[in-house]
Order: C-alpha cells, then sequence, then structure tokens
C-alpha cells in the first residue's frame, strides 16, 4: 500500500543521495588536484620505491597513472572521463598490485567487511535499544544507574582499543581464541564445516568488539527516548484508560524506536570507519585492511576506489534505512495531514 | 446520600519538593451527584488540574495525598478509593468506572497504529471481546458523529476536532459512570467547541455516562452545560453553588470578581463594564494566613487575616466560604 | 547571571565527577610534561620494560619511557580535540545562523550542504584528505577533523534559532531598530550558548576520538607524540599480541576517561538545563 | 484624514524546495484606522489576522498591497535610517505571549531602555533616562521596586504585559497594535490591560489595533470590527451590528458558537 507520498519520500532520498554521491566522487577528483606540492608527482616517485625490482612495471604504470588521470587534458574532459568511469565501476589500476584493477582487488575483500559490520551492527542495535529502555523503564532504580554508566564509559571506548583488549586479554593472556586474521594462516576458504568453525573462532573477538562499543550509544540515545515518551499524552490517555502497563510500554518502544532507525542510518559512517580500524588491529582481510596496505604504498588509484566504494556503500546503507524507515512509520507512509 | 455518585472530604493533596511543599490542593470537600454536570473554575495555579489527578487517586512522585477521603459509588456501593493505592484504583476503576478527556485530546491517542488495533488492545487490557468492542466504537463513532470507517485509519488522518471525538468515543467505550473532562476545549476552534460541548451532552443524555465533571478557566462554557460550579482559589473551594443563582448573584468577593472579568459579546457585558481584580493569585508554596484572598479582597475584614473561613451552606445548596456571610448562618 | 546558571551544576553529581576527571587529565597534560622532566623520545637500551620505579610505566621497543609519552600524548590530543571543536564550532554556528537568519534560498543551500556533509563518513573524508598531504601537523589535523563534524550542530543550532526568531521578544527588538547583527549578538547566540557549550564538549571527543584513528591507520600528525600515535606504535610493534599491556592500555584508558569524562559533563548539564529530563 | 490605510494587503507564503507550493495567507485585505479609533481584526487561528498585524508593523514584507501611515508608504518611502526609526517610534505593538516578549538573559527593564533609546529627544543622561522609566512604571500601576532589576521569570504575567504598556507610554505612539495581548494572562488581570490600553487612547490620541480571536473583547472595546476568514475580510461594521445582526454566514456561526455568560445556548 504504497501511497503516493511514501513514493515521493524514497524518490527525494534517493535524487539527494544520488547528488551527494557526485559531490563526494567530485572531491575525489579534485583532492589530488588542489593540494599544493603536486601529490601525483609524489606517486609517481613513489612508484620507483616501490617497484624498484622491475623498472618495465614502472614505466607501464607511470604511463597508465598518466592516462588514468587524464593529465594534460583540459580539467573539465578529465571530469566528464572520471566521473563516466566511476559510473561504469572502473576504478583503475592498482600501483602495488599492477597490472591487478582496483575494482578486483576490492571486490573479494568486500564480503568479510560485509560479514563483520552487518551482524554486529544490527546486534548492538537490538541489545542497546533494549537495554536503554529497560533503564528507563526502571527509571532511577540501580539497573538505570548502571546501565546509563555503563553505556556513558563504554560509548567512548574505540572499537578497535577494546579489540586490542580482548586480544589481549581473551587471546594472549587465556588463550582461548585466536589472536589475529580471519581464518587460520595456511587454510584455504571453501564451505566445510571445518573452515567454517575456524573462521567463526576468529571472528568472535571483533564482533563482540565492535557490539559492545557501538551499544552503549544506542543505550543511552534510547533511554532517553523512552523517558520522553513515557511522559507523553498517549501514553497517559492509555494509561487513563485503563490499557495494561505492558502494552503502553509496547507503545512506548515501538515509537521511540522510530527515531532510532533514522539515528541508524546517520551513525553508519562512523560504525564504518570504527571498524576499518579495527579489521586493521586484528589483521583481518577486509576493507579496512585493504585500505591500510595501500595507504603504506601511497596506492593512490586503490585509495581511492576504496572511498569510492565505502562511499557508496554507506550512501546504499542509508538508502536501505530510509526505505525500511518509510514502511514502518505510517505518518511517512500515509502522509501525516497538515 | 443516594444520589451521590462520588464524594471528596476534606481533600488535601501537596506535590511535596525537597524542601518545601506546594499546597495545590488543601482541604476541599465537595460531592458529585448522579447524572449531573458539576464545573470546576478558577485561573491557572488555582488546582484544578491537580484535582482531577486527585479524584483519579493519580498520585505521581511528587504529588501526594496529604489526608482526606475520596468515595465513588460503584455498583450501588461506596468504594474508598482513597484507601487504596494508585495501581489499585488504575487496574479496577480507570477507564470502566471513571474515564478522562485530557487537555490535550489531540494528541491523546497512540500516533503509530490504526484506532482500529487500539481498541484491540483496549480489549485484552479490560479482558474483554475484541469483536464486541469494535462494534460498540463503531456505534460511539457514529453517535459523536464520526463516518464508521475512520476507525481503520490512524489518528493523524483526522482533523483536530475529529480526533478529539474519536477520543470521546474510546474513553466512554465502557460507560464508565464519571466522566472528567480537564479544558477539553481550549485547543480547539469556537465552532469546533460548541460540537463538542453537544458531543458530550448527547452521551450524558443517553446515560453512557452518569455524571461530567468538566474543568477550566472559561465560565462561559461552563455556563453552557454545568448544573452546578465550583469556583477554585488558591488550593481552596471558596463557593460551591448551582448555576443560575450563582450568575444571578455571587456570593464570594472572588467569584464576582470573576464573573465580572468575563467578556462575552453580550450587551449587558458591555453594560457592566469589565473589572480587575487587583493583585495576582498567591504562590502556594507559602499561601497568606487566613483567607486566601484576603490580600486582594475589597471588602476585607481584620478577621480574614486571622482565620480561615469554612465553606458553609447558607442557602440551601450554595456554600461559600466567606465572613461576610457569616451572619447569616444558624 | 552567569554564576546563578552554573552554580546548579555543582549540585550535580554527574557533573562533579566528570568534572573532576577531566581536570585530573587537563592537569596530567598541562603538568605532567612540566613536572616528569623525561625526554618521551629519547632511545635507551631498557627497551620492552614492564613497569619498574626507574619507568613508572615501562619503555617500548626502542626503550622510550611510557609515561613521558603519555603525559606529552595527552596534551597533544587535548589540543587536536580542543582546536577541531573551535573549528566545528565557528562553521556550525555560522551555518546554522545565517540559514535561520536569512532563510529562503540562503537557507535551502546551506541546510543542503550540511545534508550532503552529515550522510558522508567523516572519517572517511579526513582519511583520503590525509593520504594526500606528505607532512601533517598537529592543526593540520586538527583542521581535518573539525571541518567535518559541525552538521548536526549547525542543523541543532539552526532549529534552536528559528523558534527563538519566533518569540517575540526577537521582534521587539527589531521594532527597537536593532541591526541584524546586534540581533544575533544580543538576543540570539546567548541563548543558545549552553548548547554550544554542550556541543563545543561532545566536539572535542570528536576530535579526540578523529585523531587517534587517523593515527592508527598512519594519517595522523607526522611530528609529535599524541595517544593515537601511542597506540599507532603499540599496533606497528605488535605489543599486543606479545603481551606488554603497559604500552596500549595507558592512551586507550586515557582516551576512554577523557571522552567520557566530557560525555558525563555534557549529560550532566544537558540535565540541568533541560527540566523534563532533572530528577526529582 | 486616516492615520493607517491598509489597500488590497496581500501574502503569499513560498513552502517547499523542489514542488513548491504557495499558500495565500492574506487575500486583498483593505481597512483604515482614524485617530483615536480602536479596531479590531477578529478571526480564528489561520485567518490571516496575525499576518496582517506582522507586515503593518514592518516586520514582514507583503506580496502586494499598500500600507500607508500617516500618508507614507511604510513598505517604500522608509529608505533612509531615519525615517524608519520614526516609525518604529510612532507604530508600536504589544503581543500575546508575555513569556515570550522578554529575553530571559537580560532583566525586565531592558525593554524599556531599548524604548528611551528610539526617543527623538533621547534624555541627557541615564538618572534621566531612569526616572523616565520610573514613571512609565507608575503610569502602568506598578512599583519601579519591584521591577527593576527583575529578571523575567520573577514577575508574573500581568506584570509583564504592564510592562510592555510602560514601554508605549515611553514612546506615545499614534498606533499600537496589540496582538491578543490578554489571552494568555489571568481573566482578573484581563481588565487591567484593557483599561491601560483605552486610557493611552484617552489621554495620547493613539489609535489602537486589537488583534484578537475573542470576539467578546473585541465586542467590548472597538468602534470598528473586521471579521476575518481564511486571509479575507469578510465583514465589517460597528461592535453592534456586526455582533447582533451578522450579515455573513461565517459571522453568524462564529457569533452562535460562542458561548455566553447571559444566555444558555438552546441546541446543546
Amino acid at each position: 500500500m504504497a501511497s503516493r507520498s511514501a513514493v515521493k519520500y524514497i524518490l527525494r532520498r534517493l535524487i539527494f543521495l544520488f547528488i551527494t554521491y557526485v559531490v563526494a566522487t567530485t572531491i575525489v577528483f579534485i583532492l589530488p588536484r588542489a593540494i599544493p606540492g603536486n601529490p601525483l608527482s609524489q606517486i609517481l616517485s613513489n612508484l620507483s620505491r616501490v617497484a624498484q625490482s622491475n623498472p618495465e612495471a614502472i614505466r607501464a604504470a607511470e604511463k597508465n597513472l598518466m592516462e588514468e588521470f587524464g593529465l594534460g587534458k583540459p580539467w573539465y574532459l578529465q571530469y566528464v572521463e572520471f566521473i563516466g568511469k566511476a559510473l561504469k565501476g572502473d576504478l583503475g589500476t592498482s600501483i602495488t598490485y599492477y597490472p591487478r584493477k582496483v575494482m578486483d582487488l576490492i571486490v573479494p575483500v568486500i564480503p568479510w567487511t560485509l560479514v563483520l559490520i552487518l551482524p554486529a551492527t544490527i546486534v548492538a542495535w537490538i541489545l542497546g535499544n533494549s537495554l536503554g529502555a529497560l533503564a528507563a523503564y526502571r527509571r532511577n532504580t540501580w539497573i538505570d544507574k548502571g546501565v546509563l554508566t555503563g553505556s556513558l564509559v563504554v560509548s567512548q571506548i574505540p572499537y578497535y582499543w577494546l579489540g586490542m583488549i580482548f586480544i589481549f586479554f581473551f587471546g594472549v593472556k587465556l588463550g582461548w581464541l585466536p589472536v589475529q586474521g580471519a581464518y587460520s594462516q595456511g587454510t584455504i576458504p571453501d564451505l566445510s564445516w571445518a573452515f567454517f568453525m575456524d573462521a567463526l573462532k576468529h571472528y568472535i573477538l571483533p564482533f563482540l568488539s565492535i557490539v559492545v562499543s557501538a551499544m552503549g550509544g544506542w543505550a543511552i540515545g534510547m533511554r532517553l527516548m523512552v523517558i520522553y515518551e513515557l511522559g507523553s499524552d498517549y501514553a497517559n490517555f492509555s494509561e487513563y484508560i485503563g490499557m495494561k502497563d505492558k502494552r503502553i510500554f509496547r507503545y512506548v518502544f515501538r515509537n521511540s524506536l522510530l527515531p532510532q532507525v533514522t539515528g541508524l542510518a546517520l551513525s553508519l559512517g562512523s560504525v564504518l570507519g570504527g571498524a576499518l580500524i579495527t579489521e586493521i588491529v586484528f589483521n583481518y582481510p577486509g576493507t579496512g585492511y585493504l585500505l591500510f596496505k595501500a595507504l603504506t604504498t601511497l596506492d593512490y588509484p586503490l585509495i581511492q576506489g576504496v572511498f569510492v566504494i565505502l562511499i557508496a556503500s554507506v550512501y546504499l546503507a542509508n538508502f536501505i534505512v530510509d526505505f525500511v524507515y518509510a514502511l514502518i512509520d505510517p505518518r511517512i507512509r500515509i502522509g501525516q495531514e497538515e | 446520600m443516594e444520589n451521590v455518585l462520588l464524594k471528596a472530604e476534606n481533600l488535601r493533596a501537596y506535590y511535596k519538593l525537597e524542601k518545601v511543599s506546594v499546597k495545590a490542593v488543601d482541604g476541599l470537600s465537595f460531592e458529585i451527584y448522579e447524572d449531573e454536570v458539576v464545573g470546576v473554575v478558577g485561573e491557572s495555579g488555582c488546582g484544578k488540574t491537580t484535582l482531577s489527578n486527585v479524584i483519579f487517586m493519580n498520585m505521581v512522585k511528587p504529588l501526594t495525598l496529604v489526608g482526606g477521603k475520596i468515595f465513588l459509588k460503584v455498583n450501588g456501593s461506596f468504594e474508598e478509593i482513597s484507601a487504596l493505592s494508585r495501581d489499585e484504583v488504575k487496574e479496577k476503576f480507570w477507564g470502566k468506572e471513571m474515564t478522562i478527556i485530557p487537555q490535550s485530546a489531540m494528541n491523546a491517542l497512540m500516533p503509530t497504529i490504526k484506532m482500529e488495533r487500539y481498541v484491540q488492545h483496549l480489549a485484552e487490557s479490560h479482558g474483554l471481546d475484541a469483536r464486541e468492542l469494535i462494534d460498540k466504537t463503531l456505534q460511539r463513532f457514529k453517535e459523536v458523529g464520526l463516518e464508521t470507517s475512520w476507525l481503520k485509519r490512524y489518528p493523524f488522518e483526522l482533523s483536530g476536532g475529529m480526533r478529539q471525538r474519536a477520543v470521546i468515543a474510546v474513553s466512554t467505550i465502557l460507560n464508565p459512570s464519571l466522566l472528567v473532562a480537564d479544558e477539553p476545549t481550549s485547543a480547539l476552534d469556537v465552532v469546533n467547541q460548541k460540537v463538542f460541548l453537544k458531543v458530550l451532552m448527547s452521551l450524558k443524555r443517553r446515560g453512557i455516562v452518569k455524571s461530567i465533571i468538566l474543568i477550566t478557566h472559561d465560565i462561559a462554557t461552563v455556563r453552557q452545560i454545568a448544573d452546578r460550579m465550583i469556583i477554585m482559589y488558591a488550593g481552596k473551594i471558596v463557593e460551591l453553588s448551582p448555576i443560575d443563582e450563582l450568575l444571578e448573584k455571587p456570593l464570594h468577593p472572588y467569584t464576582e470578581g470573576l464573573l465580572n472579568s468575563v467578556l462575552t459579546p453580550e450587551p449587558e457585558v458591555k453594560k457592566r463594564g469589565i473589572v480587575t481584580i487587583p493583585g495576582a493569585p498567591p504562590n502556594l508554596i507559602d499561601p497568606p494566613s487566613g483567607c486566601r484572598f484576603h490580600p486582594r479582597c475589597p471588602h476585607m475584614m481584620d478577621v480574614c487575616k486571622e482565620k480561615e473561613p469554612p465553606l458553609v451552606e447558607i442557602e440551601p445548596g450554595r456554600r461559600v466560604a466567606c465572613f461576610l456571610y457569616a451572619g447569616e448562618r444558624t | 547571571m552567569f554564576l546563578t546558571m552554573i552554580k546548579p551544576l555543582f549540585k550535580n553529581k554527574k557533573f562533579i565527577i566528570g568534572f573532576s576527571i577531566f581536570i585530573i587529565f587537563l592537569l596530567m597534560g598541562f603538568l605532567g610534561p612540566v613536572f616528569y622532566r623525561v625526554d618521551p623520545t629519547e632511545m635507551t637500551w631498557d627497551y620492552e620494560q614492564p613497569p619498574s620505579p626507574s619507568h613508572p610505566l615501562g619503555t617500548d621497543t626502542y626503550g622510550r619511557d611510557i609515561l613521558a609519552q603519555l603525559f606529552h600524548g595527552i596534551r597533544s590530543s587535548l589540543y587536536i580535540g580542543f582546536l577541531a571543536a573551535i573549528i566545528s564550532l565557528v562553521i556550525g554556528t555560522f551555518i546554522g545562523t545565517l540559514s535561520a537568519v536569512k532563510r529562503g534560498l540562503v537557507d535551502d543551500t546551506l541546510m543542503a550542504v550540511t545534508n550532503i556533509v552529515l550522510t558522508t563518513p567523516s572519517i572517511l573524508i579526513a582519511i583520503l584528505i590525509a593520504s594526500y598531504l606528505k607532512v601533517r601537523s598537529i592543526e593540520i589535523v586538527a583542521l581535518i577533523l573539525g571541518l567535518f563534524q559541525w552538521p548536526w550542530f549547525a542543523r541543532a543550532i539552526r532549529a534552536q534559532l528559528m523558534s527563538v526568531m519566533s518569540r517575540e521578544y526577537v521582534n521587539l527588538s527589531i521594532m527597537a531598530g536593532y541591526s541584524d547583527l546586534r540581533l544575533i549578538f544580543e538576543d540570539l547566540i546567548p541563548t543558545i550558548a549552553t548548547y554550544a557549550f554542550m556541543s563545543f564538549v561532545l566536539f572535542i571527543n570528536g576530535g579526540i576520538m578523529g585523531e587517534a584513528g587517523l593515527s592508527l591507520i598512519g594519517l595522523g600528525p607526522t611530528r609529535g607524540i599524541s595517544l593515537g600515535i601511542m597506540l599507532q606504535w603499540a599496533v606497528l610493534m605488535e605489543a599486543v599480541r606479545r603481551g606488554m599491556w603497559w604500552w596500549f592500555v595507558p592512551p586507550g584508558l586515557s582516551i576512554v576517561a577523557i571522552t567520557a569524562s566530557l560525555l558525563v559533563i555534557s549529560t550532566a548539564m544537558d540535565e540541568v538545563f533541560n527540566p523534563r529530563l532533572r530528577e526529582e | 484624514m486616516s492615520r493607517l490605510v491598509v489597500k488590497n494587503l496581500t501574502k503569499i507564503f513560498t513552502l517547499g524546495f523542489f514542488s513548491k507550493r504557495y499558500v495565500e495567507a492574506v487575500k486583498n485585505v483593505s481597512f483604515e484606522v482614524k485617530e483615536r479609533e480602536i479596531v479590531s481584526l477578529v478571526g480564528e487561528s489561520g485567518s490571516g489576522k496575525t499576518t496582517t498585524a506582522r507586515m503593518i508593523l514592518r516586520l514582514l514584507r507583503p506580496t502586494s498591497g499598500t500600507i500607508h501611515f500617516e500618508g507614507t508608504d511604510i513598505w517604500n518611502d522608509l529608505n533612509d535610517k531615519e525615517s524608519l526609526k520614526d516609525f518604529r517610534r510612532k507604530v508600536h505593538a504589544v503581543f500575546q505571549d508575555p513569556f515570550a516578549s522578554y529575553n530571559p538573559f537580560y532583566p525586565v527593564e531592558r525593554t524599556l531602555w531599548q524604548a528611551i533609546n528610539l526617543l527623538e529627544n533621547t534624555p541627557s543622561n541615564k538618572k534621566e533616562a531612569i526616572e523616565l522609566i520610573k514613571e512609565s512604571l507608575f503610569r502602568v500601576g506598578l512599583d519601579p521596586k519591584d521591577i527593576l532589576g527583575k529578571y523575567p521569570h520573577q514577575i508574573s504575567g500581568g506584570q509583564k504585559q504592564r510592562i510592555m504598556i510602560a514601554r508605549c507610554w515611553i514612546l506615545r505612539p499614534l498606533l499600537i497594535v496589540a496582538d491578543e495581548p490578554t489571552s494568555m494572562i489571568d481573566a482578573s488581570s484581563r481588565g487591567g490591560i484593557i483599561k491601560l490600553l483605552e486610557e493611552l487612547r484617552e489621554k495620547e490620541g493613539t489609535s489602537i489595533i486589537f488583534i484578537t480571536h475573542d470576539l467578546g473583547l473585541a465586542y467590548y472595546v472597538s468602534d470598528t470590527i473586521y471579521v476575518m476568514k481564511n486571509g479575507e475580510i469578510v465583514e465589517r461594521g460597528d461592535p453592534d451590528s456586526v455582533v447582533l445582526n451578522p450579515s455573513h454566514s461565517y459571522t453568524k456561526l462564529l457569533v452562535g458558537s460562542i458561548p455566553k455568560l447571559y444566555r444558555k445556548m438552546e441546541d446543546i
């Protein structure tokens, strides 16, 4: 029962995100050309350092780089070419891994990042919101105070530092879980049960470090929302006509959760940022680790490629959240009467 | 006593703050008869909204019942609801025997579910058959002048006036005997105000509710539907009287001042002129000694500063708390 | 007026706790390097030593004193945090105020820009920009971080000012012949002051956390020691997997303590100035 | 001669960025206010009465139409600072919400200082100015001791509204636009505010426009009533003819719906 207003809402978000994407890719285009000291020449000088042993590769890469950045052409042609390529999914050729395409390097690592971030974010969201709601419901009891204090502290722990603590404690001290990677060295990823169990073992610590530290923020926000909604007119009225407390609390929970869904969209960026660094700490072979590798060798085509892909995924996720929001909030689905 | 629905004896309810108490309801005694409309009138801060909380025993910290008793007639016999806890009163009487139309009725319905679902949940909460209650609501929707198909909608799809009527329909669905309406018309335009009053009275005429307490600052509105009027000032009842007598001849100086400050589009008002009561209502943390109105009263006597005037009946059905009428007693 | 405003803060338990912790770290950053005169970059043969009387927090792989690093790191991290917060506050206030005062097309354009920056992950843009800079001073890092964390603040300021501007005292000041600028400084800015201060505190957090993140992937300040740089060294030298807890625990703990105390301060202010949340 | 002449005043608000919507808040409104006259614009929320007031006060630019005050087109002829200041001095306002009329960060007398600074003959020293402020407070029945140095939350709504009238006493404007000046204060203080405004008219010859939803108030105070609905003036006349003998159907409905004190509605 998609009404006109819902379609309009979705369309508006879509247009907005598309514009945002164009702006973001434009930044990618402008940066290397605008920053003083011409980073492109840096790239070239860097190139010879990286691939000293293979002069042929250098020359090829150099030529390639000139072509890819379209140097020598007027800037607007460069821009049109750049955007055109970006929309086609052609992100150029890596320098470090020459002659492999940037896209071919990124695609295999994306699943690792997705598998880590998606479940961790959703679990943290659910747990955090439940805890926050519980605290608000038992306002001013020790449960509330405990949850609030805990959340305030936990929400300020960077994922990656919690990761370090976990590695040290559960991996190094107790020896319960592996300390790095996504699977044991030497194994080849396949669909066997043994590999799954091995990957799972490696998964627990990075997963937990994201879940635990992301939970705090949700709990704090949800607690405030629920306290606010508990004092709202509909909650009071429902009580006056004899609605059971449990039911009223479900109403309050539902209505408090709606803004938290929008909050999820807004927080995706910082969750991603934190998760990328967590991958580095765990040597987890995801996008963050690839980005780290690219940064240490100043492989600019690869850096840009990772950036473009990540930004696009954040916008896509944003759009999905918006879509879900439009589905679950009737005020958007049907359109509020002014 | 047999046709009394609600009886309050020397009710006192304070907002107990850290160091001080706000004496918002301070020694109120009155009764509400079956089949009547009583208007509770007073200016902001006189304790009239607190009174509605007290009637429901809706004591939420820091509001505390300090003393007094409230009785409600349930199935022919009186229950002392002031002896029960808030949760017990809520469980036993809210929505069933007593109900409310809140000040902010526009936002009173759960916004993100359809009204039909809401009624289903209400049935569940009261242990009733959902289908039956929905049918009853449909009937009630017709009675308050709403399309029955609107029950399948979300509250925000209705206009403000219609939402208010939906609230009336839902809140009276279990035929409670007492309805308390707290400033129900202040958010409506005058045309919808009148519609609201009509709906209210039709519910009473059909016997869906027995008695109505209308809490408001607007005497002219009360005048349209009330049988009796309670005038409150600074946490106390200063006058309680049938409405026509009160308008004819207000007894308490405060009542008189209040009446003469009302501006309605009537030639009588122009002739009468407008009166101001000097000063401002006292704060209720540390109210004036004796009669709380004495600092603003044009007829102030020495005794008013020292002693508190009791609320006494000086004519059949007319009670006033003022020393001007001390002689007329006995 | 100012005193009567902040007085209730010191009756709030949360505020006192948060404020005390923050002051302790502020003093560590300010006075630590003054009293503990050990060069944090001096390499010694006492490398990878656990805490001992001569090195209260042990040493790193190059024999550098961790406590000295920590004092200098806290100082730089706080400095970056403050700097980034000032930049964000200025941009956010400017955009939010301009939007609210000018309305119309100016408002539409500025809010579109704000929403674009809001939706774009700031840490990723910071990474991209930082990667192109060969030399990154502490100030440059603060600038990169400060440039992208203002959008939510600008939006909130705009909303608050819009509501303030519908208040009648603003009309009365206009009718008294106030210029736009005088109106902004006398009537508008004071009303957003407490909110701006609370946001400033959170911006400091953003700056400190952002620096740590950037440093960890090797894009932090190229000179000097910050808490993030300490963590980066620890990760590079595999301090975690080699069990050298004295190396990576202190800087991380400091980040958490500073940012959590600031968050508590901001929450307490919200409680004090926002009556709905006040506990009875 | 009329003090204020409003001719074909129209205000259209544009909403939305991508898909624009237009709302006609005020449509082709014309009326005049004479010297010493009290005029009421009566209407419910959304009738355009407040928008009209804001345009007269030069707070909101009209889409079309003209407003002449003392013969000057206030939106086109007030180009220099001096003439604008002169206009501000001569046309003033009392607003609805006494709480919103004061910036909580300043003592309440700030609003009186603003008026002093607007005067043509600004007092030569501070002492003189303070005397002027005190005198204006006495005029509205307030004791300066209770007011000076206080912050808005320390005084009552009735007192706040009186100080707004004290502001008018300092300026002695030719026209006061009173936007619902009594709707948010208690009934028992309402009469005082109305009397003070009437006194200004008696002593200074001030013209007053009451912007109100309260037909009772309009009936009581005005010389002329204009009834507005959906941005248009639907009825005009002296209070008795508008209230006792309305001609437009909306006015009839309005008068019929307002609860009276001395009459009970038949159809409830």
